[in-house]
């Protein structure tokens, strides 16, 4: 070797299982002095794995890990803290109940004399705030904000913690695309600090824009090490998911026409719908055979619509009703029995993870399988059914669902409602960190289910997936609907310009 | 291992901690491994047994039932409160026919459920402090009722329940045994038993499943203060008295019982298997001491320490489990 | 007299954590030890539901007799009856094992509650020359003691017209809240002449309250005479307290299974159905041969 | 709302119900309006106020501790067991210089604090059960040093903190708000504190932050454990007597102060000034309770009652503030 200082961080051999499930083989890392590194990879290749091992959350790995040349083994997030590594976890990692400027420190409150400064930290939180482009009151309850906030907030912390080197796993997906750009301006002006960064995402333009480097990943090996400026995404895409990749890049970029069918039967009817603060005045109709596309940015009250959609939040005023009876759902289950399905945005909460496979498919229709007893063998019979149908790996029904990939465990999640296809069926971020190929099946399954008479609402912040689902497309902006998009070609820079 | 095998971890591991009790008991002492002290242990843990069908419901949804004990009590009470008593009772009760009694009193515990479960899922108590808040007005309904004396009569049928015996049976551990079956089959073959598991294995994802979690929690938590109620009727007819603070200490063995045989507290894994052998463990413990030659003060530490043994090995046999 | 060969024989009492069932015990193994018995208790930890599986146990096993105390009336009923149908003579003592029309135990020693709660009273009253403000603290309103010691409190202020009764709430022979109900009767009523516990051991926390208050002017009357609380009358903290002789009551069930046993006494002919074993009311003058006696298991 | 006010409210609320209570005993009774009574009022709660801070702590971090009034029991016996006691107490115990005593029984309170946060955090078994078991060791234990018997003596240290005056003021109550005064501070003031905040409010968080979980959760414990230990001895020594269960009715009492007071089992919210309030809450309802004429067996319902509507306007005031 020949390099004058020894690089911040390097791994060599990594390798690291779960059970019997190896996770990384064998992987070399090397991130260099003031470079952002971006790495992309399908969902389970093995990049969080990675960045838990070099954050100190996985302690027991094989292989061996450097920095500044010096060899480390890092057991508890502590040393690897210590050490200047600091990590933005892929799910938000804050304290609701402490203040905001709590959670800017946290864990690192700063002291006089051993006491905590309340003074300081407000003031360092405000000016530290201020730097990210955010305006809140440091004092505020964490809990009270918006999640993109929240996000942003956390990253404020590992950004500001003087931490030398930054990992940073999927911390655009719950930002608005201009407070990505804040970000992007904040990254560079670490890097020109001589820090590196560590930037892993599935929006490979993001990708491509913000890295120096960019590293691919695939079923646990790293795959390639590239300058950015030297490949595009059709290359990241060959490299992710080893096969073709036109038709994936197809349906995710450009333009596309819009094909509403305007005389079909409206199914779910909603009128003047509000609730609290979240959304206020929305009036949407969705057709049989249609998929709705709802396009916001985070924190614009999607979330809280689709809930209210299922009864899991209650409206303050307005009215739903399904094929025009009116419906006032005061449960999901009440919603679910009128015929509304949901899949949530997060799959820890929507899926049970101890359980047999069978079993999380079979829940939602149990009550039509046998009113009373419950039939295991037809429950698995159907189950079986899905698990093809949807090329579900492994192809067992017995396999507990936690051992299942994210992407398999989403589709699990979608299967639940095809038994006795649902008339409305509401899906909040059906592709939330999903890599290309797994978003591909999705947009298969639900263009499958429209074409079976079904009426899907689809709300995203994604552009890409709203524009390769939908059918017609709204947009939310602040709690309110702003826009229309239907029978014309639509853009994604158009979608953005409503937002 | 196996995938079945390591299934059967849960039930194996406390099943093991009781064969090693059987076995020390057994060969400590000359009395213990006797038929008929075996159908000592079995009565005694037939009251237990039928609280802890309603409590392994209860904590199967990751919540907690404080007042079981306290709902037994006045359920106890009530029923003697409506039954004739001998002269000598010096209780302003209410004399009713025996069916009108026994429907009274369950009546009574229902409602205490109801008022249970409606803080729990419409007030939104967590369950801990609601069912503390329910354990003290049982208390105060108790001695109400009974103001410090005691009963001793309850209605034919209760009596028979409790006391009988049939082919030589004791009747209460035939009724405990019914309960335990049907507890199990209602968790393992039912739809609301799956609901059960599932809302106790993650409440979000069975809410967005549509499952109506609210009722699937109420009713548990009803199902917990109709189990007491039943166990504190027949247990009153058992111990041959009604009287405050009777059934005090079965709070903490019925806690102790599911949680002992395997019933994780966080929900979701578990079952009456589990409560069975939970069940036994606590009995062939309470029951083997009194057989061996012990400083009587020395006994309560004993007890103690055993517990904490078979928690720790349930521990780790868990994680033994999961990590396989 | 003493037994040729030794015999076995099981007791029970309500609960050893309290001091009289303790010192019962070690009565009970001292005579049992002169009259050639082995006795295996079987303690009731003042829970119902843990004395019954504890008698339940006891029941399956073979004794020669069988003392037991209940902490809760009626609940060993079954048990009880269980030994006596095996020919077993079993023993009552203190409290009632169920009312005594209900099953045939072998003898019923006790104290009578209601004579030691006038008894006390009365030592009280007639050194306030039946003239004052008094406060009865009581046990737990469920237990048959409590209930027989307010009674014979009752009869007696009942007699006086200058005795004022303030109050007479339950402490549930609990000492924390002894404590607190007495603080708030130190404020609430600045003349108290005299003081009736249920038992010692709530007298002396009390007297700990009126202590710390500059209020030791109150007469206190106690029950049980445990050696504390003789102590305390001894030495002047306590004015008075009757004797309920745990000795006398846990030796006599030794001599009479003994008695049953090797004599063929039978319930009703050789030995009366019911005992009374009353102790004395203790006050400065005998408070010393009353520690005596205590100490070598006499009373 | 402003953001002042609203994250006042959990306190508010508590506090209200505190108003009311006073406002009504007040009017109800003539004698419970004093200053005396105040003073009575605040020894009454010093035991529990002792053990609530460490309870607080535990409850902060939403984890449990039942073991609190065994180990106070422990303690306060251990304490005396190492005095020289009169010779009519019939106990084998081993007088010790006072010093010695105290260091004593505080190392056993913390050898038992220790065993807790073991359990707790290296074997992985839920506090919950944990001190479930604890509980019932720390009985045994009781039980074998006083054998039935009741002492009365205890280090003159001991005896002068739990039952001495200075300047009139119970120094029972001053070491009481010592303790109350320090949890608070530790709590706003120190790295510690926040951790305990941050490990109850998102325990992933803390640990991806760096702070060492297992830690502050079995510091949490510990300091839980000496808590009750300190108030146990203290409290021997203001009620004049150690034995058997002499504290057991603390454990619920305690839990209720904390809860009642506004501090959420769930973690991460509340506070010592919650405490306070909770302590107030009870100690004036079973100190009213005992100023007016009222019949004894009605008291525990009506006490049952009033800790239940306490809880349900707590609950309710937090969902105005989550949701304003
Ligand atoms: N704690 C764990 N226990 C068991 N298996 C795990 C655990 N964490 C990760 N895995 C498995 O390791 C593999 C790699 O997961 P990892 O989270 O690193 O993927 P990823 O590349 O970050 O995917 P994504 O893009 O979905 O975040 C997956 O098969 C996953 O199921
Ligand atoms: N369109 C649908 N698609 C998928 N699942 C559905 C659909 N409609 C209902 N279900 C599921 O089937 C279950 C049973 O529905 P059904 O209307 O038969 O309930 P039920 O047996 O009447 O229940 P209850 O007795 O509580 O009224 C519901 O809980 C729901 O999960
Ligand atoms: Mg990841
Ligand atoms: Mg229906």
């Amino acid at each position: 070797m020949t390099e004058e200082a020894a690089p911040p961080l390097e791994l060599r051999g990594i390798s690291k299982s779960f059970g019997g499930v190896a996770a990384l083989r064998d992987v070399d890392f090397v991130l260099r002095a003031g470079e952002i590194h971006g790495l992309v990879g399908e969902n389970g290749a093995g990049k969080s794995t990675l960045m838990k091992i070099i954050a100190g959350l996985h302690g027991q790995y094989d292989g061996r890990m450097a920095i500044d040349g010096r060899p480390v083994h890092f057991r508890s997030p502590r040393e690897a803290l210590a050490a200047g590594i600091g990590m933005v976890h892929q799910e938000l990692s804050v304290v609701p109940d402490l203040t905001v400027a709590e959670n800017v420190y946290l864990g690192q409150q700063p002291t006089k004399a051993g006491i905590v400064d309340w003074r300081a930290m407000v003031d360092g939180a405000r000016r530290h705030l201020a730097d990210l482009g955010i305006d809140v009151d440091p004092r505020a309850r964490m809990g009270s904000l918006a999640i993109g906030l929240q996000q942003l907030i956390e990253l404020a912390r590992v950004l500001f913690s003087g931490a030398r080197i930054v990992i940073l796993d999927e911390p655009t997906s719950a930002l608005s695309p201009p407070e990505v750009q804040r970000l992007f301006e904040v990254l560079r002006g670490v890097r020109a600090s001589g820090r590196s960064i560590v930037f892993i995402s599935h929006f490979l333009d993001d990708v491509l824009a913000i890295s120096d480097t960019v590293t691919t990943f695939r079923n646990g090996r790293l795959i390639a090490t590239e300058a950015a400026g030297s490949i595009d995404k059709g290359w990241l895409i060959q490299r992710m998911i080893g096969r073709g990749h036109e038709e994936l890049e197809g349906s995710y970029t450009g333009a596309i026409a819009l094909h509403s069918k305007p005389d079909a039967a409206v199914v779910l009817g909603v009128r003047g719908l509000s609730a609290g603060r979240a959304f206020a005045d929305v009036s949407l109709d969705v057709r049989a055979g249609e998929v709705l596309g709802i396009y916001g940015f985070m924190g614009c009250g999607l979330i809280e619509l689709a809930r209210t959609l299922f009864g899991k939040l209650r409206a303050d005023a307005g009215t739903m009703s399904i094929d025009g009876k009116t419906l006032r759902p005061r449960s999901t289950a009440e919603a679910c029995r009128a015929g509304i399905a949901f899949v949530p945005e997060s799959r820890r909460s929507m899926l049970f993870h101890t359980e047999p496979v069978y079993k999380n498919m079979s829940i939602s229709v149990l009550g039509r399988i046998g009113r009373l007893l419950l039939r295991p063998s037809v429950e698995k019979d159907i189950a079986r059914r899905h698990v093809q149908s949807l090329s579900i790996r492994p192809p067992t029904v017995e396999t507990l669902l936690g051992s299942l990939s994210g992407g398999n465990q989403q589709k699990v999640a979608l299967a639940k409602w095809l038994t006795w296809p649902p008339k409305v069926l509401v899906l909040s971020e059906p592709t939330r960190g999903m890599d290309v190929g797994a978003k591909e099946d999705v947009v298969r399954i639900v263009k499958g289910l429209r074409d079976q008479g079904m009426g899907v609402v689809v709300l995203s912040t994604e552009p890409e997936t709203v524009l390769s689902l939908a059918d017609r497309i709204v947009v939310m902006k602040k709690g309110r609907i702003v826009r229309e998009f239907a029978g014309e070609t639509v853009s994604k820079d158009q979608l953005l310009e409503a937002a | 291992m196996t995938v079945f095998l390591r299934n059967q971890m849960r039930i194996i591991a406390p099943f093991a901690t009781l064969i090693v009790l059987v076995a020390f008991f057994s060969l400590t002492s000359r009395s213990f491994a006797s038929l008929d002290n075996a159908a000592n242990v079995l009565t005694q843990i037939s009251v237990t047994g039928i609280i802890a069908v309603g409590l392994t419901f209860v904590i199967l949804c990751a919540e907690i039932d404080l007042s079981v004990a306290a709902i037994a009590n006045v359920t106890g009470i009530a029923v003697a409160y409506f039954t004739l008593q001998e002269g000598y009772v010096n209780i302003a009760n209410v004399p009713l026919p025996g069916f009108a009694a026994i429907l009274l009193a369950l009546l009574g515990c229902f409602m205490l459920g109801l008022v249970n479960a409606a803080g729990i899922t419409l007030i939104g108590i967590p369950s801990f402090i609601m069912t503390l808040a329910m354990m003290q007005i049982g208390a105060g309904i108790s001695a109400l009722l009974v103001r410090g004396q005691i009963a001793y009569a309850v209605p034919d049928l209760v009596s028979l329940l409790g006391a009988g015996r049939v082919a030589g049976i004791p009747c209460l551990v035939l009724v405990a045994a019914a309960f335990l079956l049907a507890g199990h089959l209602v968790l393992t073959y039912t739809r609301f038993g799956r609901y059960v598991y599932m809302v106790g294995g993650n409440r979000e994802a069975a809410e967005y499943a549509g499952v109506n979690v609210r009722l699937v929690l109420g009713a548990v938590i009803v199902i917990s203060a109709m189990c007491s109620g039943v166990a504190g009727m027949l247990g009153v007819a058992h111990f041959g008295s009604a009287q405050q603070n009777e059934f005090d200490g079965y709070l903490l063995d019925a806690i102790a019982a599911v949680v002992v045989g395997g019933t994780s507290l966080f929900g979701g894994r578990g079952g009456i298997g589990n409560t069975i052998i939970g069940l036994l463990i606590l009995g062939v413990l309470n029951n083997g001491l009194d057989h061996i030659q012990i400083d009587s003060f020395l006994k309560i530490l004993i007890r103690g320490l055993i517990l904490l043994a078979a928690l720790i090995i349930n521990v780790y046999v868990q994680k033994v489990r999961d990590s396989a | 007299g003493r037994s040729e060969k030794p015999l076995k024989a099981a007791f029970s009492n309500a609960g050893l954590q309290a001091t009289w069932c303790a010192q019962g015990k070690a009565a009970a193994e001292y005579w049992g030890k002169l009259y050639n018995v082995d006795v295996t208790w079987f303690d009731g930890q003042l829970d119902a539901v843990k004395q019954r599986a504890a008698v339940d146990n006891m029941a399956s096993q073979k004794w020669d007799f069988v003392a037991i105390q209940a902490f809760g009336i009626g609940t060993l009923t079954q048990p009880v009856q269980k030994m006596i149908d095996g020919g077993t003579p079993v023993i009552d003592m203190d409290t009632l094992i169920a009312p005594l029309e209900k099953i045939n135990v072998h003898s019923f020693l006790a104290p009578d509650n209601e004579f030691m709660g006038s008894a006390v009273t009365q030592a009280l009253v007639a050194k306030l020359g039946g003239k004052g403000k008094v406060i009865m603290t009581q046990g737990a309103l469920g237990h048959t003691g409590a209930q027989g010691r307010a009674k014979g409190f009752n009869a007696v202020v009942k007699q006086y017209p200058g005795i004022e009764v303030l109050d007479t709430q339950p402490a549930d022979w609990d000492v924390t809240k002894v404590a607190r109900l007495w603080e708030t009767y130190l404020t609430k009523y600045p003349q108290i002449d005299a003081a009736f516990f249920h038992n010692d051991d709530m007298a002396l926390a009390a007297y700990n309250v009126m202590k710390a208050r500059d209020r030791t002017n109150i007469l206190i009357g106690g029950v049980d005479a445990m050696p504390p609380a003789i102590n305390a009358v001894a030495d002047g903290r306590m004015f008075a307290t009757v004797r309920n002789p745990s000795c006398r009551i846990h030796g006599g069930a030794i001599i009479a299974g003994v008695a049953a046993v090797t004599a063929g006494e039978k319930a009703g002919s050789g030995i009366p159905k019911s005992i009374v074993t009353d102790g004395p009311v203790v006050t400065k003058e005998n408070a010393a041969g009353m520690l005596w006696m205590q100490d070598h298991f006499l009373i």
